[in-house]
């Protein structure tokens, strides 16, 4: 039970930061964006190749986490920002795109092989009562992972919130009245590569990653960004968890052949009988 | 694609200004249909359209006569993939509905024929019993799916698509499970194996293509498009914007069954794992390359999935970055999809110049 | 659905209307006969919210709103429709990738003889019916001064444009009750006169139906109706002939200005 | 001269909608723009705006040339716009949708809540909406919080297309009370209009017509003239 | 299409001096690690035996397709090795799901397909498996089990092929060890890397060893996940999912990888096997990634049977001495060394060449010998 609980929170952190990363870029750049695994992929080799010229480990940290940035912004500088203008479906497109070309990349720089980012901690793990052992990298991933969602959300409680909506609404009028679109959408990819980073490299501490493993946590990421309605942070942060936790629960007491599924349709009743998903609904007049 | 912001986005479109065009454009699914060159673009004489279309349909009927079984295979394969980026892009472009469920239908029909024809079912017959079978599913999924909208519909179709491929798996008996079945090839008399399910598709292909033309570009394609883009306001114009949804739902079902049945007969084999996310991230770029919401769209997508990564072939372990990388070029050079080019040249300043010229 | 001359064709009884606590409708009651009726009163006031419950958007908390003697409260907008109700919107709503023609086309569902069966298998019938439908819109175009770019995409005409693209595909679908809601916001002063005359020209082709509009530009209700309604932070505060409402005082100093009664 | 426009040229796609218009507007003036339907006056302001690449042509603001700047950096120049259609954000709240005029200027939070209390004391009608969403206001109500928008952000030039815009006569004769006022605080303004009541306020007037220059009068004597008073507006 | 069968007939892709071949191989995707070992140990056979003067004279030509392990493409690129490129045989593809999408076509063809990696049986006569299928890797895998006095058995498979296969091996061998029974079976979606659940199930059963039919990447993680939880018994996985030989699996597993058992289908990389010392040498001179992977070792082996098969055919290359020389085998096996003795049994039950498979332990870094190569009793 415990062990069922653990698991699921720790795998429910990396659902709901990747979560929060789709959700932190669709915020101002209105872009749901499938290439988010990836480039938290692509940040994590470069620390984990960082790691094995034997730099010390909290500099591979922080190298990822730039890398993070870094890539986020880059992309929505060379490619999102100009398709904007065209609606969701070229956007949409281009993250497609961009997911195929970044994973393949990866597989030529560093091959398909599943690695793992080694932390002081690797491996250890703590034994508690009744032959239940804990894993280090699972609580800090937890920890980090809460960490981590409630300095998203100040983040976003400062003043550029507002504006953000009104880019992601529409950049054009944003930028008639004089809100720097550029800067927000590229503070929005920037934080939302940096997210995506951070899972990446706590799944990768405690698990492993390959070019294989981003196509399952993406569609567990937008699952958790569909719970918080796309819009909350937090309702997306508890709906990753929940996720994690209802997938494991399912996992253990129904079926691990079914856990996806059945994961997918407890989301899907939900989405159902509270079509707004867990947060409160912006109920917009239309006529 | 946030349901909030979509419901309010005043659409831009193919053009620059931050034109507060058209009120609530993107309601449905948050899709201002970029491509649209259903009408205004669709003008044109009927007769030189016909001898257009009979001139393709003569070409792609003489392929087996001189082509080797590789390249009929291509090409048939194409025209699949074709029939059901049609039932898809009718769901995604017209309708607006990102539904995701299609590669799960597409499974129902493979399995569905397959099965069909195990038990003894002439293969003709399982097309479109699958493809009716297949509808109700998808009505059955659509019912309470319709509601929702955006990235809710989303997530919930995918859950259902791969609640249905999971479901395949356990009915072990039946479908052999995820270990896959074997299916039986129909032969036409007379017509060795490859040719013969080539010509099957390729007039499964030319009755599919002729009728979602026939319905799109008439009455039933401009209401599909008002509710796309009007939502619950098509209302005020007599049109149930539910029952339309639902509609698109059940045949965009039945044509990815159909195309479904066809694939089975290509494959000869099948396995539940090539329905999932892999089949359905390429069935979504052969939707947006083709241009969501355009006609030829899927035709051309699907000509773009299958035929690229085959001259892509002698690029070894690159051919994956090329993929990707020219994808991402189509779309930044044409965001409405490749049959966009031809109405991105007309409108630019160099096609104004041009006609200037002429 | 015939209505008798002169018989009432939108009938709002006691309509009441809330929105969390904030009251916008207030016991309206109004009659509305065959011919022009305006709507008018100031910004806010609750007119769009009088249309959107005849319409089926909105649910009055209590009263009733029937459309020749039919209750529509319970329906939905498609099913008010369907009783011959059109209507447009304030900020125009096109359908931006089709054309002008196509977009008044989508108003014209209610007079289809043929199924979309029959029109999948090119039928005579529903051959006929798309050409028929498609005269019809484009004559209602050049009717509305919208005769020159029929073939224009809609979301490159100008806004004023649109709304009369609008007003055209309400007309399509020979309806009983239309409503109009602010039909010549951002129209110049030739265009208000097309559009005058387009309306005058289509009712008296069609002298049982009513034609509900709400409008800021009290020219064109003057010319066009005989009656108005002045609506005020949720009531209806008189009705009447035009000239006479809009000499009422507590018109003048809530809606119009003091300035404007004196001068114009 | 505030701003000079010589010769522009523009258009969507190919099709070329403004063929070389002029225009000059003074600091301090209030100057409209009138023309039928479909003339290219929005297109005009998109132009200024920066929404509308300029072909050719010249646009100085502030003996600026404003060449390809981004609007955004326009906006922060002081040139700002109220867009045909208002661009509202619907998603957002009304008091939302009135600070994000702030954006283009650095403002502290005090001034801001002043500026806020000024607009609201012209449009009161917002003033007990303000946590509602944008969305849920009327027409009218939505031109005003459009209009208060533009407002906040202090503008230098302030371009208006149709300010009357689905307003009701008393709103839009208080309105043009307001422009009179803000101008002798120092802005000014271009107003694209419909209703010949915008030549009582302003002090000159630019008649567009397909896209071209096509008269340019004092507003005085453009509405003492009968003529021309029948011939353009009426 | 055309047939090219008959004895009379010229088989396809054979001239003067050039035999070509053909294969199909994920050379990107989720299995590209074990596509570039394949790849590697047919281009390394191919260069020595091309090196050496050919087969009778005329040299190799693989054309060697990728397929990104997708089952579209698998079937597109053996329609296009035979009908396009007409190769004469198709040599050691690769064993993905996708390949029994063409085994009609194949037969239409009688195009001879000549050692795909580790497929399920196709029973059918012009396929020829080499190896060990996945099912009697894990058959072995059981009595080994059992020899070890494991009761209890904990299994982890996939909703696939690899999943179906542990369940034909579970039940043939069951009812032969009636002490021994499976505590958990859990079955994990492919491609999706959550398998944290199933380890904990399978823990909480307590069993003595566990049984893997799971891809690369999965194995390596649940190995990891399992002795992160304490688990300390056997742990088996084929040499698909094992990576038998190569780093593919191991590498990733790190330190959990200690002890792990895995199916061989030729012999493990590092013995002092002279055959595999050969292939050792080769490998490492040709610089190509993963060549010195088991999976490389398997093809190059695989290449090696086939040109010594051609080589017996003598002048008559048509595909019915084809056959009749694989089947006559049975009395003069082939011997490659690395690999166990080829020696195809005639139809009905089709060309099934070589049923036995060994099981290597990782021990040290290093793999060695766990159980020579043997039949499941
Ligand atoms: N969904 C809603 N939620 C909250 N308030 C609403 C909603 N819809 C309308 N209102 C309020 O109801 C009042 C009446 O709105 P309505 O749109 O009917 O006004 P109107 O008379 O059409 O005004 P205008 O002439 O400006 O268009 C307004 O004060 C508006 O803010
Ligand atoms: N997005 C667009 N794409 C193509 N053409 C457009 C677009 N928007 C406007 N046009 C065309 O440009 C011309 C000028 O339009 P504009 O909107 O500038 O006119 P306007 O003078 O503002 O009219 P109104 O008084 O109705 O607002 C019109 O002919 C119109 O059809
Ligand atoms: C033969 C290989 C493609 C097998 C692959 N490595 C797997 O795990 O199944
Ligand atoms: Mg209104
Ligand atoms: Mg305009």
């Amino acid at each position: 039970m415990l062990q069922t609980i653990v698991s699921g929170l720790e795998a429910g952190s990396w659902f709901a930061l990747l979560g929060l990363a789709i959700v932190v870029v669709m915020k101002a750049a209105d872009v749901p964006n499938f290439a988010m695994a990836e480039m938290g992929l692509v940040a994590t080799y470069v620390g984990i190749s960082m790691s094995g010229t034997g730099a010390p480990f909290w500099l591979c940290v922080l190298v990822t986490l730039v890398a993070g940035v870094v890539i986020g912004v880059v992309i929505d500088v060379a490619l999102m920002r100009r398709l904007s203008k065209y609606g969701h479906f070229p956007l949409l497109l281009m993250t497609i795109g961009l997911s195929l070309a970044l994973n393949a990349l990866i597989g030529l720089v560093w091959g398909h092989a599943p690695r793992s980012f080694p932390a002081p901690w690797s491996g250890a793990s703590v034994q508690l009562g009744g032959g239940v052992s804990i894993g280090v990298p699972q609580i800090v991933t937890i920890v980090v992972g809460l960490v981590g969602a409630v300095a998203i959300t100040l983040f976003f409680r400062t003043g550029t919130g507002a504006q953000m909506r009104a880019v992601a609404e529409n950049r054009a009028t944003a930028r008639l009245i004089g809100v720097d679109a550029g800067r927000l959408s590229a503070i929005a990819w920037g934080v939302g590569g940096l997210i995506a980073a951070l899972t990446v490299m706590l799944q990768a501490q405690s698990a492993l990653v390959s070019t294989l493993s981003p196509t399952s946590l993406i569609i567990y990421g937008f699952v958790a960004a569909t719970m918080g309605a796309f819009t909350s942070l937090i309702g997306t942060f508890v709906g990753g968890l929940v996720l994690g936790l209802i997938q494991q629960f399912v996992g253990t007491y129904l079926s691990t052949a079914a856990q996806f599924s059945v994961a997918l349709l407890v989301v899907f009743l939900v989405l159902v009988l509270r079509p707004d998903g867990f947060t409160r609904s912006v109920r917009l007049r239309d006529v | 694609m946030s349901e909030t912001t979509r419901e309010t986005e005043t659409t831009e479109t193919a053009v620059p200004p931050a034109a507060p065009v058209v009120g609530t454009a993107a309601i449905g699914a948050g899709i201002s249909a970029n491509a649209g060159a259903s009408s205004a673009a669709q003008r044109g004489s009927a007769l030189r359209k016909g001898i257009v279309a009979v001139a393709a349909l003569v070409l792609l009927f003489a392929v087996p006569f001189v082509a080797n079984a590789y390249l009929v295979f291509v090409v048939g394969l194409t025209l699949v993939y074709a029939v059901s980026t049609l039932g898809f892009n009718l769901l995604v472009g017209w309708s607006g509905q990102i539904g995701l469920a299609h590669a799960a239908m597409f499974a129902v029909g493979a399995y569905g024929s397959a099965v069909g024809i195990a038990h003894g079912i002439p293969f003709i017959v399982t097309i479109p019993l699958a493809g009716i079978g297949a509808a109700l599913l998808a009505v059955v999924i659509g019912a309470p799916a319709i509601r929702l909208r955006g990235f809710f519909l989303a997530i919930a179709t995918l859950a259902l698509g791969m609640a249905i491929v999971e479901l395949i798996t356990f009915a072990a008996p039946i479908t052999g499970g995820g270990a896959g079945m074997s299916v039986e090839v129909f032969t036409l008399p007379g017509i060795t194996g490859s040719a013969s399910t080539y010509f099957v598709i390729l007039v499964v292909a030319a009755i599919m293509f002729f009728l979602v033309r026939r319905a799109l570009i008439g009455r039933f394609g401009r209401t599909l498009q008002a509710v796309r883009d009007l939502g619950q306001l098509s209302g005020s114009l007599g049109v149930s914007p539910l029952r339309y949804r639902l509609v698109a739902f059940g045949l965009s079902g039945f044509i990815a069954a159909v195309a479904g049945t066809l694939y089975a007969q290509l494959q000869t084999f099948i396995f539940p794992a090539m329905f999932q996310m892999n089949l359905l991230v390429p069935m979504l770029v052969m939707v947006f390359v083709g241009g969501a919401g355009s006609l030829w769209g899927p035709l051309v997508g699907a000509a773009f999935a299958v035929v690229l990564i085959e001259l892509f072939q002698d690029l070894g372990d690159q051919q994956a970055i090329a993929y990707g990388v020219l994808l991402m070029v189509v779309i930044a050079v044409l965001p409405g999809g490749l049959t966009s080019l031809w109405r991105t040249v007309r409108d630019s300043r160099l096609g104004a110049r041009l006609r200037r010229a002429r | 659905m015939t209505t008798t001359e002169l018989g009432t064709v939108l009938e709002f009884a006691g309509v009441t209307k809330a929105f969390g606590g904030n009251s916008v409708l207030t016991d309206v009651t109004l009659e509305v006969r065959p011919g022009f009726t305006g709507l008018i009163g100031p910004n806010g006031a609750g007119k769009t919210t009088c249309l959107n419950c005849v319409s089926g958007y909105l649910q009055p908390d209590s009263g009733e709103v029937r459309v020749a003697g039919q209750d529509v409260l319970g329906r939905s907008p498609a099913a008010v429709a369907r009783l011959g109700v059109s209507r447009t919107f304030q900020t125009p709503r096109l359908i931006p990738n089709l054309t002008a023609v196509e977009n008044v086309m989508v108003g014209g569902g209610r007079h289809h003889r043929q199924g979309h069966i029959a029109e999948l298998f090119g039928l005579p019938g529903a051959r006929r019916d798309e050409q028929e439908q498609r005269e019809k819109a484009r004559a209602l175009l050049e009717t509305f001064g919208l005769g020159e770019h029929p073939d224009r995409a809609a979301n490159q005409f100008p806004i004023g444009s649109q709304k009369i693209v609008e007003v055209a595909r309400a007309l399509l679908n020979e309806p009983v009750l239309v409503l109009l809601d602010e039909p010549a916001a951002g129209l110049g002063a030739e265009d208000v006169d097309t559009l005058v005359e387009g309306l005058n020209g289509w009712l008296g082709e069609h002298p049982g139906a009513a034609v509900m509009i709400i409008e800021h530009d009290l020219e064109l209700i003057t010319r066009l109706c005989p009656t108005a309604a002045v609506l005020h932070f949720g009531r209806i505060l008189l009705t009447g002939p035009p000239r006479e409402v809009l000499r009422d005082p507590v018109v003048v100093e809530a809606y119009l200005g003091a300035e404007v009664a004196a001068g114009d | 001269m505030l701003l000079e426009i010589e010769d522009a040229r523009t258009g969507y796609g190919g099709l070329e909608v403004l063929h070389g218009v002029s225009l000059q507007v003074a600091e301090g003036e209030i100057v409209t723009v009138l023309g039928p339907n479909g003339t290219g006056k929005t297109s005009l302001m998109r132009l200024l705006s920066g929404t509308l690449p300029l072909w050719s042509g010249k646009i100085v603001f502030d003996g600026a040339d404003l060449g390809r700047l981004p609007p955004n950096k326009r906006a922060r120049l002081g040139l700002c716009q109220l867009p045909e259609g208002r661009g509202i954000f619907q998603t957002l709240t009304v008091g939302e949708n009135l600070d994000l005029g702030l954006s283009a200027r650095k403002v502290s939070a005090g001034a801001a809540r002043k500026d806020r209390d000024e607009v609201l004391e012209i449009f009161p009608e917002l003033a007990d909406r303000l946590d509602q969403s944008a969305s849920s206001l009327s027409g009218g109500q939505q031109q005003m919080l459009a209009l208060g928008r533009a407002l906040m952000s202090r503008p230098r030039l302030l371009l208006i297309d149709e300010l009357s815009f689905g307003l009701a006569p008393r709103i839009v004769r208080d309105l043009f009370d307001v422009v009179r006022r803000l101008r002798e605080s120092g802005v000014t303004f271009l107003i694209v209009e419909q209703q010949s009541a915008a030549l009582k306020v302003s002090d000159r007037t630019y008649i567009l017509r397909g896209g071209r220059n096509e008269l340019t009068r004092d507003s005085a004597e453009l509405l003492a003239s009968d003529e021309l008073v029948t011939s353009y507006l009426r | 299409g055309s047939s090219g069968g008959g004895s009379a007939e010229a088989p396809p892709g054979v001239t003067q001096d050039e035999i070509k071949i053909g294969a199909t191989l994920p050379l990107t995707g989720t299995a590209a690690v074990s596509g570039q070992g394949l790849q590697a140990g047919i281009q390394i056979a191919v260069k020595e035996i091309n090196d050496a003067g050919g087969i009778g004279g005329r040299k190799l030509n693989p054309i060697l397709l990728d397929d990104g392990y997708t089952a579209d493409r698998v079937v597109t690129n053996v329609r296009r090795l035979v009908s396009q490129e007409k190769v004469y045989s198709i040599v050691a593809p690769a064993g993905s799901q996708g390949l029994p999408g063409t085994w009609q076509f194949i037969a239409q063809n009688k195009t001879p397909v000549w050692g795909p990696i580790s497929p399920a049986d196709p029973k059918q006569s012009e396929v020829y498996l080499l190896s060990a299928t996945r099912t009697s890797q894990d058959e072995v895998a059981i009595d080994y089990f059992a020899k070890l006095g494991a009761k209890r058995l904990g299994v982890i498979q996939q909703d696939n092929d690899l999943g179906v296969s542990a369940k034909a091996a579970l039940a043939a061998q069951l009812p032969k060890h009636p002490d021994m029974q499976v505590v958990a079976n859990e079955t994990t979606q492919a491609g999706n890397t959550e398998v944290s659940s199933a380890v904990n199930k399978v823990v909480a059963a307590k069993p003595d060893a566990v049984l893997l039919a799971e891809d690369n990447t999965s194995v390596a993680l649940i190995l990891k996940q399992l002795r992160a939880q304490g688990f300390t018994g056997p742990v088996f996985a084929d040499q698909g999912g094992a990576g038998t030989g190569g780093t593919s699996t191991v590498g990733p597993a790190g330190d959990a990888a200690e002890g792990f058992l895995a199916g061989m289908q030729a012999d493990t990389v590092s013995t002092n096997n002279p055959d595999v010392e050969h292939w050792r040498t080769l490998a490492k001179a040709s610089g190509l990634p993963q060549a010195e992977s088991g999976f490389s070792l398997q093809t190059y082996s695989f290449v090696k049977a086939f040109a010594e098969l051609v080589k017996r055919m003598g002048s008559d290359l048509s595909y019915t001495n084809f056959t009749k020389t694989a089947e006559g085998l049975k009395s003069n096996p082939i011997a490659v060394g690395s690999i166990p003795p080829i020696e195809c049994g005639p139809l009905p039950d089709g060309h099934t060449c070589a049923v036995q498979a060994g099981i290597a332990k990782y021990t040290g870094g290093k793999w060695t010998v766990a159980l020579p190569f043997t039949a499941p009793v």
